[in-house]
């Protein structure tokens, strides 16, 4: 409950620091808050489960991890944002600003109880990253990846909110617990369409946010589109936020009708998991690629969510922390480089922009290796324990297909994350210097660290909730 | 604790070895697969070969999930690892002559490959067997694809992402096999063996494995990425991928596929056996009209390790006792063959055998090594492959007398192109591209020689190595037959 | 629906159903807006036809089993709407600045 | 006799193989010599000594473990001898005959650059030859099988520069596999039936099966194909005559007179079993026969020295097995001593020939050596008429007994004896006549060489020639009033073949004028193809023709072997070379079609889904649209 407070006032402390003169307290004060409100965070660590903000807003261990994850990265993701001093047109308060804005958002999806809370959270987070992709202003690619992330997603936001309203409809409150005893006691008698309508809906419109297919060809564009630092954000923690939505949602209300969704969310997990595993392999943008690999990992969390056993949980926290950690090394080390390259004006974002890095500098290389390792779910990196865990809680329900598919894509998978390992080790590359700042450098050693302890260790992370 | 040690030390020395430089790397990567040797040796003179599973290690790494790190080594394990132990610094003993770009990491790579291996073959916990099964992968890929050949981008990658298929089928088995267990579920290898599935998902579970360990040795027809990558890598490591990566394989199989599913093993060993001879045959015939010995030896190995599989399917004493002292044997006998290979290589530039001949007239002693290396794995009696392909026919002929003798056809068609092989490059007018050929330098001897020794130990003596394993072998057949 | 003393007879005049046959009208007629138009600012507004139709239902409910929390989410949505609405017409009109055209159909550089 | 110096028997050449093949750099040729002779002298003192102790012991056999050599499960391999008569007997013959061999040898390889190395592998071959035959179980014989083979390679290719020695040498190993192949699954089925492969057991246990069990019979004919590869049998024979290629004592010593005739010794040492397969015997006697008449016909027109004793060994080999397929093993193991005297004779006599001609092979360019040659002559003449089966040499005896044994088995093949005993004594005598009388039909460069080999060239040939003459007189028949040493030495090996087949074993039937007529036979052929020989090439002088005329077309086919290397090129090698390099081009493309097409399907389908995404927003909300359709028509409606 803390950070909510605490970020939606320094949001707005955020936004004055932006009229002081000396620009550059403005990131190690961003830094500061976060790194506050990941502290306040864990003041309720086991005290939980409380209930905030008229019981619409609940705290527990699993709100405090995902509340952790999102912080983090935010946190990480700020400090190689680097205070956007290389852009003279930037805005970094606003941005700044708006990033808090948004932490709140996905805050409040993380602990909802209450459908209100869902889906004010959703458009605060939303609406705040529809601004952030749209904020190269005069850069037409950011123009376009805004505009259709913001008419897509009001649309999206449209059939969620139908779907909530006839979930209303059928049980007669926002309220998961009421919506839950309502589902399990009376629905078993009478099948009803609102509620399955609504559940449905629902169900797509958030399966929308995480990039699920069918619904997922935002993704892509938005993700090329967007400044890199902010796909960053949006791949790390509008997923994370989105699953524990997803799963609270249907692990609270919905385990009543499992039977009934699964099977919808099964087909579209292989669904997912094959577009975006499949369409990676074509892309030679590795910014796109990373949008395709945004696409998989929805897929294989989704198949956590399919099984909804015992180890799902588990499965989503820790792959969500894998995710998280080599989605923002990738796309750090993507922005030093592409940085040093352009491409007919724009920075280049292809895999050959990789070409040589490991000669240049042997660090980005070996970070980047992590990550990419890490995401392909090779052993002895965090990326294997959260497929492991993924693949775990399908076989835990008894559903072998699914992950038998997961297998497959993901043997897929290793294709396009090596080809930039191949390109930064085995490929000749004109690169020029790379200069890494030292928080930078930081947060990539970090990231790199903690992929490779959780890898060797996964029980520091598993089991603590 | 020991076994433990026995996979840290390599990973310590390649640290140490990726931190001191290019310059003393090679030394410092040799002292460290000494000592890993001589602690091997030390942990094979306490070893009771009765005594089950010993020195083991149990770190609990996911207390809730029952998934520990568990090490320990039984009689098959042993052999593996002293295998390894032997093998590695005698690999990196062999580069001496070359220098290569990145030395440290280099050296490096090659010890953190064995430490894999060691985990590996020391594994008790089947995530743990497999966490080290995929890690293997990783330094070797790179081992090949940096400093291999021309064509290593495409090829290696091949390699990486075909082994990696299968063993994610092994992973999705494993997976399934922990739920299986009963209570609070556990990864524990011998709970696995306690395990009464049903005919359907030993069916299931027995491809799952047969997929993933038939890519990594490889078998017929998941072999063609082999040739190739033998190829394409650079020799020490093509010696790593023949010598011990491909011996994962067939240790899967002895330790996972058969005590797990025994009723999947009646109901498709004989097809797993028919596959394996057809690999046999097919990759001899093929072997038969190479010109580049690098791939003349990879089909060779490709069809000993099918003799080994159709032994390991055939779930016999022999069978099994077969296939752990043709591990051995094998291992020896195409890292030495590799390395005579390399020679050549070196300092003929050439490695097709339609331009070379009449070596053996400059360089004696490398013919005589060649000779002796090519007739071990030719399987002459007194050499260590003898010992191995007699017992692995034995036990394949025990199984269907049909299958038995075309395996059998083997030695023929082994003699055939090992021969062809010895002839076109020793024997003969001298070409112009041997002129000036030295003979063996104090390192290559150094490396030879102990192949050698081995050689004849496993053929003159190989009781020495099959009491070790006896014991674990006899065992695992009760599981079989349960 | 059994009829509730605490509903007004207004109210109870009209079957529940039609509300949602009326309501679902309105997202459908929406969707179809979104799916048809290309001018970006009709997209939008078909997007806020289909909110509307979302808040006419809830009330619809909320009268129906007189509970207020419907209509308090109607405003909450309402609110969040205005929002949308204040960012979506600046990013629209950000584009038409870089491009003099607010015509989805052009914008479609970012593909494959 | 102790153990220990009995193990010094296959040790000691070992040792001279590791001494001379560890230092034949830097070990001066003379003590190579004599140190590579000594071993195999000292190997010959212990086997007669061996041989002593054994006798005066009783001749009881007995069974000499070393060492286990490979337990698995609940088969235990030991490797440990057997001495007996028959390995006693094989002893004495491959370390004698061996030791001369090696005396000559110093003598005929003295300008070989490769002096130590021969020794080596001579030595060497020496070692398994012995582990062969003391072997007490299958298993060690195999060894020595597989190692006789690896020595035969390494020498018929000693001359390593040559491509076409280096062919022959991989034939002969290659041919040699084919029979393993046969003898290994021999030994399984041994395995699987008995549960053991050490003599002893095996045919203590095989006493219990019935004549005829197919599994017997299984046994010993995968054993006889084995024996087919080692000894030269149709089909496996055309590895023998190309191994001429290596040096000349190597041909005396390896495919005259000890390897070759290991085939004989393993069948003789299976007796039980082979007792117990009297349909695999009717295959050895008649592949012994064909074979024994095949080769001869061949060895007519062959005008290469050493070829034509080439042909000849594979006709006596033949004879051997025609022998044993009339169950006379211990006939055939007479012919196996004395064959090794004369063939050994033999090959050291042509070798003196090629040494004094400066290595002319081509008897068509010989002619009158007798005179500058006169000890090799001698002995020669000796050798012919031994092999020719005229008496009283030793060729006679043994040839015999074979043949009464076979008339009395089976006429036809008995007949088939006499062709081919018609065709040895000729082209026996063709070759002498050739060689050694006429007019000298060399370069006269050659001429001008000509000489009688060194004393210890000779002095072998001599004490050779002295066995070859006498050695007959250990096994005279009963009809003609001697005694049979041999065959009552060798008695007891037969103790369990009598017992399961006792027809088998009773005394001959034929009384001793039928005898006498038979052995009138074939002296009667034997001296009729002298005397047409000696008109031939003594009176007419008529010189075969050179390869560049014109022949009738059985000569053609005979000259060139009937074309049966060329037959099995065409079909085995050439399919096999094809078949590769179809396997090698096609089903590794296909089978790595699948692979790829796994790889290039994932491709096509990223295409495919690269053009859903248009980057058209309208387009992407129609996919959701659709999907969210479908979805609920899905769960909804159906």
């Amino acid at each position: 409950m803390y950070p909510i407070v605490l970020l939606s006032v320094l949001g707005i402390v955020t936004l004055f620091l932006g009229f002081s003169k000396s620009k550059n307290i403005l990131l190690p004060a961003v830094l500061l808050f976060l790194a506050i409100a990941l502290a306040t965070n864990f003041f309720e660590w086991n005290k939980g489960p409380l209930l905030y903000f008229y019981d619409m807003f609940r705290v527990d261990n699993l709100t405090l991890a995902f509340n952790g994850i999102v912080l983090a990265s935010a946190f990480m993701i700020v400090a190689i944002s680097g205070g956007f001093q290389d852009n003279a047109e930037a805005e970094p308060a606003e941005y700044y600003a708006l990033m808090l804005f948004s932490l709140v958002g996905a805050i409040m999806m993380i602990g909802f109880e209450h459908m209100i809370m869902l889906f004010i959270g959703v458009e605060i987070l939303s609406i705040a990253m529809y601004v952030l992709t749209g904020s190269n202003k005069r850069n037409l690619r950011s123009n376009e990846a805004a505009l259709k992330y913001f008419l897509m997603g009001a649309f999206a936001s449209g059939i969620m909110l139908f779907g909530i309203t006839l979930l209303y409809g059928a049980t007669g409150s926002f309220d998961l617990n009421a919506i839950q005893a309502y589902v399990s006691t009376t629905q078993q008698a009478v099948p009803s369409y609102l509620l399955y309508a609504g559940l449905l809906l629902l169900m797509i419109g958030m399966l929308f946010k995480v990039s699920a297919a069918p619904f997922h060809f935002w993704t892509p564009d938005v993700y090329e589109g967007a400044p890199t630092i902010f796909t960053t954000f949006m791949s790390t923690i509008v997923k994370t936020a989105g699953f524990a939505a997803l799963y609270r949602l249907l692990s609270h209300s919905f385990t009543g009708v499992y039977d009934f969704w699964w099977i919808v969310v099964a087909v579209i997990a292989i669904l997912t998991l094959m577009v975006g595993n499949i369409g990676a392999t074509t892309q030679n943008s590795f910014k796109r690629m990373m949008a395709y690999s945004g696409i998989s990992h929805a897929g294989y969390l989704l198949i956590a969510l399919t099984a909804l056993s015992k180890p799902t949980q588990n499965a989503i926290v820790f792959y969500s922390v894998a995710y998280s950690l080599s989605t923002i090394v990738a796309f750090g080390v993507l922005m030093l480089v592409s940085k040093e390259k352009t491409l007919d004006g724009q920075p280049d974002e292809r895999y050959d922009a990789f070409n040589g890095l490991a000669k240049q500098n042997p660090f980005l290389a070996f970070v980047m290796t992590v990550a990419m390792l890490s995401l392909a779910g090779i052993p002895l990196t965090a990326g294997f324990w959260g497929k492991f865990f993924v693949f775990s809680s399908a076989a835990d329900r008894g559903i072998i297909w699914v992950p038998a598919i997961a297998v497959l894509m993901s043997t897929v998978g290793i294709y396009y994350y090596f080809r930039v390992i191949i390109a930064s080790y085995l490929k000749e590359g004109d690169l020029g210097e790379i200069r890494v700042a030292p928080f930078y450098k930081i947060v990539l050693i970090l990231a790199t660290v903690l992929t490779i302890l959780f890898g060797l260790a996964p029980g520091l992370l598993e089991g603590l909730i | 604790m020991l076994t433990l040690l026995l996979i840290l030390l390599p990973i310590v020395a390649g640290v140490i070895t990726l931190v001191v430089g290019a310059n003393s790397a090679k030394q410092v990567a040799l002292i460290g697969a000494l000592a890993e040797l001589g602690l091997a040796l030390f942990v094979w003179s306490q070893f009771d070969p009765a005594a089950g599973v010993q020195f083991a290690f149990k770190y609990n790494w996911l207390a809730s999930a029952g998934i520990s790190f568990g090490a320990g080594l039984d009689g098959i394990s042993l052999l593996l690892v002293l295998l390894t132990a032997f093998l590695t610094p005698l690999i990196i003993l062999s580069t001496f002559g070359h220098t290569y770009k990145n030395g440290s990491a280099f050296y490096s790579l090659i010890l953190f490959m064995s430490a894999a291996l060691v985990g590996v073959f020391a594994a008790t916990d089947a995530f743990v067997f497999y966490l080290f099964f995929e890690a293997a992968l990783i330094p070797i890929y790179f081992l090949a694809a940096v400093w291999g050949g021309e064509n290593r981008l495409k090829i290696t990658f091949k390699f990486f992402i075909y082994t990696m298929f299968g063993s994610l089928f092994m992973l999705v088995a494993l997976i399934y096999l922990y739920y299986q267990t009963p209570g609070t579920h556990t990864s524990d290898i011998t709970a696995f063996y306690q395990l009464q599935l049903s005919a359907k998902s030993q069916g299931f579970v027995f491809w799952a494995f047969f997929v993933a360990f038939a890519i990594k040795m490889p078998l017929f027809p998941f072999h063609t990425w082999q040739p190739d990558t033998y190829t394409e890598s650079p020799t020490p490591a093509t010696m790593l991928l023949s010598g011990i990566m491909l011996k994962m394989g067939v240790y899967g199989l002895i330790r996972l596929l058969l005590p797990i599913v025994p009723l999947g093993l009646q109901t498709y060993g004989m097809l797993a056996v028919i596959l394996s001879v057809i690999g046999i045959i097919y990759g001899s015939i093929i072997a038969i009209q190479q010109r580049d010995m690098k791939r003349l030896i990879a089909y060779s190995s490709f069809a000993h390790v099918g003799l080994m599989a159709a032994g390991v399917f055939a779930a016999s004493t022999n069978g099994l006792q077969g296939a752990i002292i043709q591990m051995l044997a094998h291992g020896i006998n195409v890292v030495g063959l590799f390395f005579v290979i390399d020679i050549i290589l070196e300092r003929t530039k050439t490695r097709n055998l339609d331009q070379l001949g009449g070596i053996t007239q400059m360089a004696p002693q490398l013919s005589v090594y060649f000779m002796i290396l090519l007739l071990g794995s030719v399987a002459l009696p007194l050499t260590n492959g003898f010992v191995g392909e007699f017992l692995l026919l034995s036990s394949v002929f025990a199984f269907n007398g049909w299958l038995g003798a075309i395996a059998g056809l083997t030695i023929i068609l082994g003699s055939v192109y090992m021969l062809r092989l010895f002839q076109m490059s020793m024997f003969g007018s001298r070409s112009k591209w041997v002129e000036g050929f030295q003979d063996l330098t104090f390192s290559e001897k150094a490396v030879l020689l102990p192949l050698v020794i081995m050689v004849f130990w496993i053929g003159i003596y190989p009781n020495t190595f099959l009491t070790i394993s006896e014991p674990a072998v006899s065992h695992l057949l009760q599981l079989v037959a349960k | 629906m059994i009829p509730n003393p605490n509903i007004p007879e207004v109210i109870q005049n009209v079957p529940l159903q039609y509300y949602l046959i009326l309501s679902t009208l309105l997202f459908v007629i929406g969707i179809i807006g979104v799916l048809t138009r290309r001018n970006a600012i009709i997209i939008f507004m078909s997007v806020e036809l289909m909110l509307n139709a979302a808040n006419l239902l809830l009330i619809a409910f909320s009268s129906f089993r007189s509970d207020p929390s419907g209509q308090v989410f109607v405003f909450f949505i309402m609110a969040v709407a205005a929002a949308e609405v204040a960012v979506g017409l600046a990013i629209i009109v950000m584009i038409y600045r870089n491009t003099r055209n607010t015509d989805i159909g052009f914008l479609n550089k970012l593909k494959w | 006799m102790s153990a220990s110096l009995l193990v010094l028997i296959p040790l000691l050449p070992l040792l001279g193989f590791l001494i001379n093949g560890i230092g034949f750099r830097s070990i001066p040729k003379g003590a190579v010599g004599i140190i590579g002779s000594l071993a195999v002298i000292g190997s010959f003192a212990l086997s007669l000594n061996a041989f002593n102790a054994f006798v005066s012991a009783g001749s009881t056999p007995f069974v000499l473990p070393l060492f286990n050599w490979i337990t698995v499960g609940d088969l235990n391999i030991p490797f440990s001898f057997q001495i007996d008569q028959l390995s006693l007997l094989m002893l004495m013959i491959i370390t004698g005959v061996g030791a001369l061999i090696h005396i000559y040898s110093i003598g005929y390889m003295k300008h070989d650059e490769g002096f130590g190395k021969f020794f080596a592998y001579l030595n060497l071959f020496l070692f398994f030859m012995l582990l062969l035959v003391l072997g007490s179980n299958y298993v060690i014989m195999f060894i020595g099988w597989e190692g006789v083979g690896l020595c035969s390679y390494l020498l018929i290719g000693f001359w390593n520069k040559n491509t076409n020695y280096n062919d022959a040498a991989r034939k002969a190993f290659i041919m040699n596999r084919v029979g393993d192949l046969g003898f290994l699954l021999g030994i399984f089925t041994i395995i699987a039936t008995f549960g053991s492969v050490e003599y002893l057991e095996v045919f203590s246990k095989a006493t219990g099966f019935q004549i005829g069990d197919p599994v017997i019979i299984a046994i010993t004919l995968f054993l006889f194909i084995g024996a087919m590869g080692k000894s030269a049998q149709i089909p496996l024979y055309t590895w023998l005559p190309d191994a001429m290629a290596g040096p000349t004592p190597v041909s005396a010593l390896i495919h005259a007179a000890t390897m070759v005739t290991a085939g004989i010794y393993m069948v003789i040492r299976s007796n039980v079993l082979y007792s117990l397969a009297p349909s695999t015997l009717e295959w050895v006697g008649i592949i012994g026969g064909a074979t024994a008449l095949f080769a001869a016909s061949i060895g007519l027109l062959q005008n290469d020295i050493k070829k034509v004793l080439a042909y000849s060994t594979v006709s006596q080999l033949g004879y051997m097995f025609m022998g044993l397929g009339a169950m006379a093993y211990s006939a055939s193991m007479f012919h196996v001593i004395t064959h090794a005297f004369f063939k050994a004779l033999l090959f050291l006599g042509a070798g003196s020939v090629i040494h004094a001609m400066s290595d002319e092979q081509d008897i068509r360019s010989m002619g009158g050596l007798r005179k500058k040659l006169p000890v090799t002559f001698l002995t020669f003449l000796i050798a012919t008429i031994a092999i020719s089966g005229i008496p009283p040499f030793a060729g006679f005896f043994s040839k015999d007994e074979i043949l009464a044994h076979v008339f009395e088995h089976n006429k036809l093949l008995w007949v088939v004896g006499v062709l081919g005993s018609l065709m040895t004594s000729f082209y026996m005598f063709r070759l002498l006549f050739l060689t050694f009388f006429g007019k000298f039909r060399g370069t006269h460069d050659q001429e001008h060489h000509l000489h009688e080999s060194p004393a210890s060239m000779t002095i072998p040939l001599v004490i050779l020639a002295v066995l070859s003459a006498l050695g007959g007189f250990i096994g005279v028949p009963e009809a003609l009033h001697g005694t049979h040493h041999l065959a009552e030495f060798m008695s007891p090996l037969y103790e369990a073949s009598r017992q399961i087949n006792p027809e088998a074993f009773l005394p001959t039937t034929l009384t001793h004028s039928e005898e006498y007529i038979l052995m009138a036979v074939s002296v009667g052929v034997a001296l009729l193809s002298l005397i047409v020989a000696y008109v031939m090439y003594v009176q007419k002088e008529s010189v075969p023709a050179p390869d560049s005329e014109e022949k009738s077309a059985i000569q053609n086919l005979v000259y060139n072997k009937y074309y049966v290397d060329e037959l099995y090129n065409a079909v085995f090698v050439k399919p096999m070379k094809m078949l590769s390099n179809v396997l090698y081009s096609f089903g590794e493309f296909f089978i790595d079609l699948f692979v790829n097409g796994a790889a290039r399907l994932i491709a096509f389908l990223g295409g495919l889904l690269r053009k859903t995404q248009t980057g058209s927003t309208g387009d992407y909300v129609f996919a959701m649209v659709l999907g969210i359709v479908i979805i609920l028509f899905w769960k909804l409606l159906i």
